[in-house]
């Protein structure tokens, strides 16, 4: 049997295994569901080393002690001492006497992506978006294009009315809000047909799996 | 003790911004060797025209580490003889020195920027403040013409983005909206927030939990501890946990990251201080499982079949596990709150539980229940922001229609 | 008499509803599994999103470089990797220079899984292509949308090296790729975060690159927008989007294979929910009538 | 110390990037902080691996129900480390051929693979005891979910070819996707957009209760 092969039977098995979770809870997929626990607690252990971990702190050092030895001048990249050290506060927390130090790091972190958000939200999700439902609401020559933008416009105004918290939807203020939930249930009903759309596509994949690769039916 | 510290914060900030303002007006003058290739000099009768009228100046809205280079196409580019391939930019630090190559441009283009790295370590620093001078030749298969040789520029850093004019806009008036709101909210002054139904359904949820000797599931979502929808999580939990320590009803929130795991306890601890009731905190019902996603979702489950929880929460970031927790959550028979800002998974989560809060609604909900100056205010401040986008989105459509192009202008950010 | 009908048919609709949920998992799985041994082929519709991907790509000359990023790991293969092997195909066949990268960890290895399958196609295999000149892997790099916008500065910032050691410097196809400047066009295949979005926030809307996108069907709606506003030249949804893609290339595959189980397991979904509200409705009903006879 | 350090810490962090954004020299401060960011999240992977080892650890010396697979859990993790660590190769460790990449190809993808499959089922089940029309909203979800299952697989043009050209159940997915599905969308994005920047500013401002503010 060549290793191929065993993989092959060994990738079924497992697979086998967490389909029994659809007929009942039961020790073969407990056995897949607590192997697949460790596996990707180790596969993020080991990616997390060679792709983070070793480039982003290790190189760096490494570059600024080659520099101090070679060249006797102390390099910039020293300072990654100090995110190397947060990194470390960080494990403190497995210490309880000192582990209110790991807010440290964690408060670097949540600057780090409150600041990127910041921007980021604002530009991209906030102008762009206003930036393109900005359309004329008369296209000479296309009645499609006229009807389209017209309820890209509507809905988008209505659904706003919607997220509106402080005030009461009454009247036509409430009638509009209303108008704009008619909106989020259509995206939501386009949403989930897609989604199951994908769903279905994961499990033909595994099926396929099955009896072609596995099992050789077709 | 509050004040002080308030004040200590502000001194550091201060000391911080002058620190910076004097680190940039150090500046970095430094020149460096250029590095040099030979030119290959092609003048035969096949050769293109070569472009003309070759300008270099600093790249603008930079750091200061590029040049802008343009000229006037070649006459043999798409007209002529038609046979420009491209266009190659090279680069020297006297108008007589040895040129170096710094990049193309396909044929019919007229514009290239010269960039480099920043560091001065990277073997493609491009030194501020220094001049450089520029030619552009024109090749075609193997044939070159050069043209002159430009004035020289230099590159230097800019203060102000000017495309990031709207951006500032947007920033500087929504802060404004938020800061006055929560001012007005700090002085006292009483802030409607409509009633959200998942929230209204909360008492209820905790109360039968505490009939049927239930434990609550409370699953702050798959996001990490800085995200929106985790910390407007951690602030509902902070109220469910009050909550279930006045009832005495126990909370389990298994993690899917340790840091989220970190914050819950310390959110759920000081809940259980605030009720008066510390000694029924239990650090070992709020764990840790496994950041992978269906693996999480696996010991969810499994918890969810075993102890058969009255209640389940979900609130937070949720991706696809959405739909397989609420539906092992109603084979078990619990009720259901749920709620996330994941707009792919709200239909999973509007079919399948019994409340959900939709987007936005989460972070209203948070301070709906919170009752905080500081969240009612910049939940106003929210709402006022969007009675902002809905007036320019009126008004961009009307001047859409009739095309008041400077209107439309305002609204372009160029990066 | 009446009254005993009406009891018969509730208890009915009742037990429909309640029926095991094991059942309804038999009857998905028959649906899924028994149309893969057919081989029908269906008509596939194009959209014109889908469309504006294959023209992104074939209005390239030849010897344009292309960035394709992967980013999805195998939970996403079956809808995903039909698009890149398609991808490929389209790409080999126009004499394109593929550059890879992944901004998720497992994302460079669905792409050599994809050229394995690829490179047995004997027109694919005729032209000998090379590693290092025709095509390249540069591997995967943490630090997610960080990566999209370092490499708009410089693409050796973020990968010095490929997926297999050799500095960027010393491969051929590298030379002269400074960054996005470099780059015809930017194909993304993506599930999720970081993916299709980011690289529009950060790739198309900073250095105004080119970019067409393939992503799962739960993902491609949110994209939409942006095909809409321009900063996406289109996107393929999904299985679909990957049979729509077959379609227009000319190349039947897997995605139009798979497309069979596809329509049969949506009809059944559709049958379930009828089914469900009809249980539904006709117990209210019973409901509101019995409490008017009370009444 | 406990509190003011990390509020400040926040505060100087985030006006940087904020700053940043808009002054260009700045960059080198975003790139540096970006880097620490992510040498900060590697430890916190590591953080939560320990975790979950040591609870499994306990699990199974304090021979807690399921503690044999509390074995099989750390097993699990040793399998696919040690050969990670030390076997495949250094830093091209997820090249093909490697052993790494056999536990990847043969363990790991059909477990994960799997258990996005298992969702096909639940999505079935769901649709047929959760999805009601019980009001005009859910009746429009309803619909138009319909629309776009049918209609993105060749069946809903075949139930709808006695309809002219171009008005199509294909035609009516692509209708709700280009505009009542892109203005639905806009609206939540738009929300969100203003909600996340509100809370940024909290978390920056040192106001947010959660983030240790006050």
């Amino acid at each position: 049997m060549s290793s191929e092969l065993i993989g092959v039977w060994i990738g079924a098995f497992l697979t086998l295994g967490i389909f029994s979770f659809l007929y009942k809870d039961n020790p073969f997929y407990k056995f897949s569901e607590a192997l697949f626990v460790g596996v990707s607690a180790g596969y993020w252990f080991v990616v997390t080393f060679w792709q983070y971990f070793l480039p982003k702190l290790i190189d760096n050092l490494v570059l600024a002690y080659t520099v101090l030895t070679s060249q006797g001048r102390v390099d910039y990249h020293w300072v990654y001492l100090l995110g190397g050290g947060l990194g470390v506060l960080m494990l403190l927390r497995l210490f309880p006497t000192v582990g209110w130090l790991s807010r440290w790091s964690l408060a670097f972190i949540v600057g780090t992506t409150a600041g990127l958000q910041f921007t980021r939200y604002l530009e991209s999700n906030g102008i762009k978006q206003v930036q393109g439902t900005i359309l004329p609401l008369i296209v000479g020559g296309s009645l499609n294009t006229t009807v389209g933008n017209i309820v890209i416009v509507v809905g988008t105004f209505c659904g706003l009315i919607y997220f509106f918290f402080s005030k009461e939807h009454k009247g036509a203020f409430g009638g509009a809000a209303r108008v704009g939930v008619w909106f989020l249930m259509i995206t939501f009903g386009a949403l989930f047909g897609y989604t199951v759309m994908s769903r279905m596509s994961l499990l033909i994949g595994r099926m396929d799996y099955l009896f072609q690769i596995w099992l050789g039916l077709y | 003790m509050q004040k002080k510290s308030h004040r200590c914060s502000r001194v550091v900030l201060a000391v911080f911004l002058l620190l910076l303002l004097l680190l940039l007006s150090v500046g970095v003058p430094n020149a460096q060797q250029e590095e040099t290739t030979a030119v290959p000099e092609d003048t035969s009768a096949q050769a293109p025209a070569p472009p003309t009228n070759v300008k270099a100046y600093d790249t603008p809205n930079d750091n200061g580490h590029s040049i802008t280079v343009t000229w006037t196409l070649s006459a043999d580019d798409g007209a002529g003889r038609k046979n420009v391939v491209s266009y190659e930019v090279l680069r020297s630090a006297s108008p007589d020195g040895e040129f170096e190559l710094r990049g193309m441009a396909p044929a019919g283009e007229n514009i290239f920027e010269d960039k480099g790295a920043k560091e001065k370590s990277d073997a493609n620093y491009f030194p501020p403040h220094k001049d450089f001078y520029y030619k552009v030749r024109a090749r075609s298969d193997g044939r070159y013409s050069e043209s002159t040789v430009s004035a020289p520029a230099f590159a230097y850093g800019q203060w102000y983005h000017k495309g990031k004019t709207p951006v500032v806009v947007a920033v500087l008036l929504f802060s404004t909206f938020c800061l006055v709101f929560i001012t007005v909210a700090r002085k006292g002054k009483k802030l409607y927030i409509r009633p959200l139904a998942g929230i209204e359904a909360v008492d209820e949820a905790i109360g039968r939990a505490t009939e049927m000797g239930k434990p609550i599931l409370y699953i702050l979502g798959l996001g990490s501890a800085d995200m929106i929808a985790t910390i407007a999580s951690f602030i509902i939990l902070g109220r469910v946990a009050k909550k279930t320590a006045e009832y005495q009803t126990p909370i389990l929130i298994p993690c899917n990251d340790p840091i989220v795991m970190a914050v819950a306890q310390e959110t759920v601890r000081a809940a259980y201080l605030e009720a008066g009731r510390p000694d029924h905190y239990k650090e070992e019902n709020i764990f840790y499982l496994t950041s992978m996603q269906f693996a999480y979702v696996a010991g969810v489950n499994g918890i969810m079949l075993r102890e058969k929880p009255a209640t389940n929460f979900y609130l937070g970031k949720f991706y696809a596990e959405s739909l397989l927790l609420a539906e092992t959550g109603s084979l078990a028979g619990s009720i259901q709150i749920s709620g996330t800002d994941e707009i792919a998974q709200i239909p999973f989560f509007v079919a399948a539980t019994d409340y959900t809060l939709i987007g936005e609604e989460l972070y209203a909900a948070s301070a709906y229940l919170g009752r905080e100056p500081v969240l009612l205010g910049t939940l106003k401040g929210q709402d006022w922001g969007k009675a902002a986008v809905m007036i320019a989105l009126l008004l961009g459509a009307l001047a859409a229609t009739f095309h008041f192009q400077f209107f439309l202008n305002l609204f372009t950010v160029k990066l | 008499m009446d009254q005993g009908h009406q009891e018969e048919e509730k208890s009915f609709w009742e037990k429909l509803l309640s029926i095991d949920r094991r059942i309804i998992f038999l009857f998905i799985t028959v649906a899924v599994a028994v149309p893969l041994f057919f081989r029908l082929s269906l008509h596939i519709a194009v959209t014109p999103v889908a469309e504006g991907v294959y023209q992104a790509v074939q209005s390239l000359p030849a010897g344009s470089k292309v960035l394709v990023s992967f980013d999805y790991d195998p939970g996403s293969m079956p809808e995903l990797q039909p698009m890149a092997e398609a991808f490929f195909r389209q790409a080999f066949r126009n004499d394109l220079k593929v550059i890879i990268m992944g901004l998720w960890p497992q994302g460079p290895l669905q792409a050599n899984m994809a050229l394995e399958e690829v490179f047995k196609d004997k027109d694919i295999a005729a032209k000998n292509l090379k590693y290092g000149v025709d095509y390249v892997n540069l591997g995967y790099t943490a630090g997610n949308e960080v990566v999209i916008d370092r490499m708009g500065h410089s693409f050796e910032e973020s990968y010095p090296k490929d997926a297999y050691g050799t500095p960027i410097g010393e491969i051929p196809l590298m030379r002269g790729v400074r960054n996005y400047d470099n780059i015809d066009l930017i194909f993304n295949l993506s599930a999720g975060y970081p993916g299709t979005q980011e690289w529009v926030q950060y790739g198309v809307d900073v250095f105004h690159v080119k970019l067409a996108a393939g992503n799962t069907a739960v993902q491609a709606p949110s994209m939409y927008p942006y095909v809409q506003t321009g900063q996406l030249s289109g996107v393929l949804g999904g299985m679909k989007g990957g049979a729509e893609y077959e379609t227009l290339l000319g190349i039947p595959g897997r995605a139009v294979r798979y497309m069979f189980s596809q329509a049969v397991s949506h009809a059944v979904i559709c049958l379930f929910i009828i089914i469900g509200n009809l249980a539904y409705f006709s117990l209210r009903r019973r409901r509101k009538s019995q409490m008017e006879v009370q009444g | 110390m406990r509190r003011e350090v990390p509020l400040v810490l926040t505060a100087i962090v985030g006006l940087t990037m904020i700053i940043s954004h808009f002054i260009p020299p700045l960059n080198m401060l975003k790139d540096l902080f970006e880097d620490w960011f992510f040498i900060i999240a590697a430890f916190a992977i590591y953080l939560g691996i320990l975790n979950l080892i040591r609870i499994n650890a306990d699990k199974v010396y304090k021979k807690r129900s399921d503690w044999p697979f509390g074995v099989v859990v750390i097993l699990g993790f040793l399998l696919i480390t040690i050969p990670g660590l030390f076997f495949s190769g250094g830093r091209s460790f997820s090249d093909l051929g490697t052993p790494f990449y056999y536990l990847y190809d043969h363990v790991y993808y059909p477990l994960s693979a799997t258990m996005f499959a298992l969702l096909a089922f639940f999505v079935a089940s769901a649709s047929y005891r959760a999805f009601r029309a019980r009001n005009v909203e859910a009746t429009m979800l309803l619909v138009a979910a319909f629309i776009l299952m049918l209609g993105r697989v060749p069946i809903g043009d075949m139930i709808t070819a006695w309809l002219p050209e171009g008005y199509r159940m294909g035609n009516a997915a692509d209708w709700i996707m280009d505009f009542p599905q892109t203005a639905g969308q806009r609206a939540i994005m738009i929300g969100i957009a203003l909600g996340v920047v509100s809370s940024a500013l909290r978390v920056i401002l040192g106001l947010e209760r959660a983030m240790g503010g006050e």
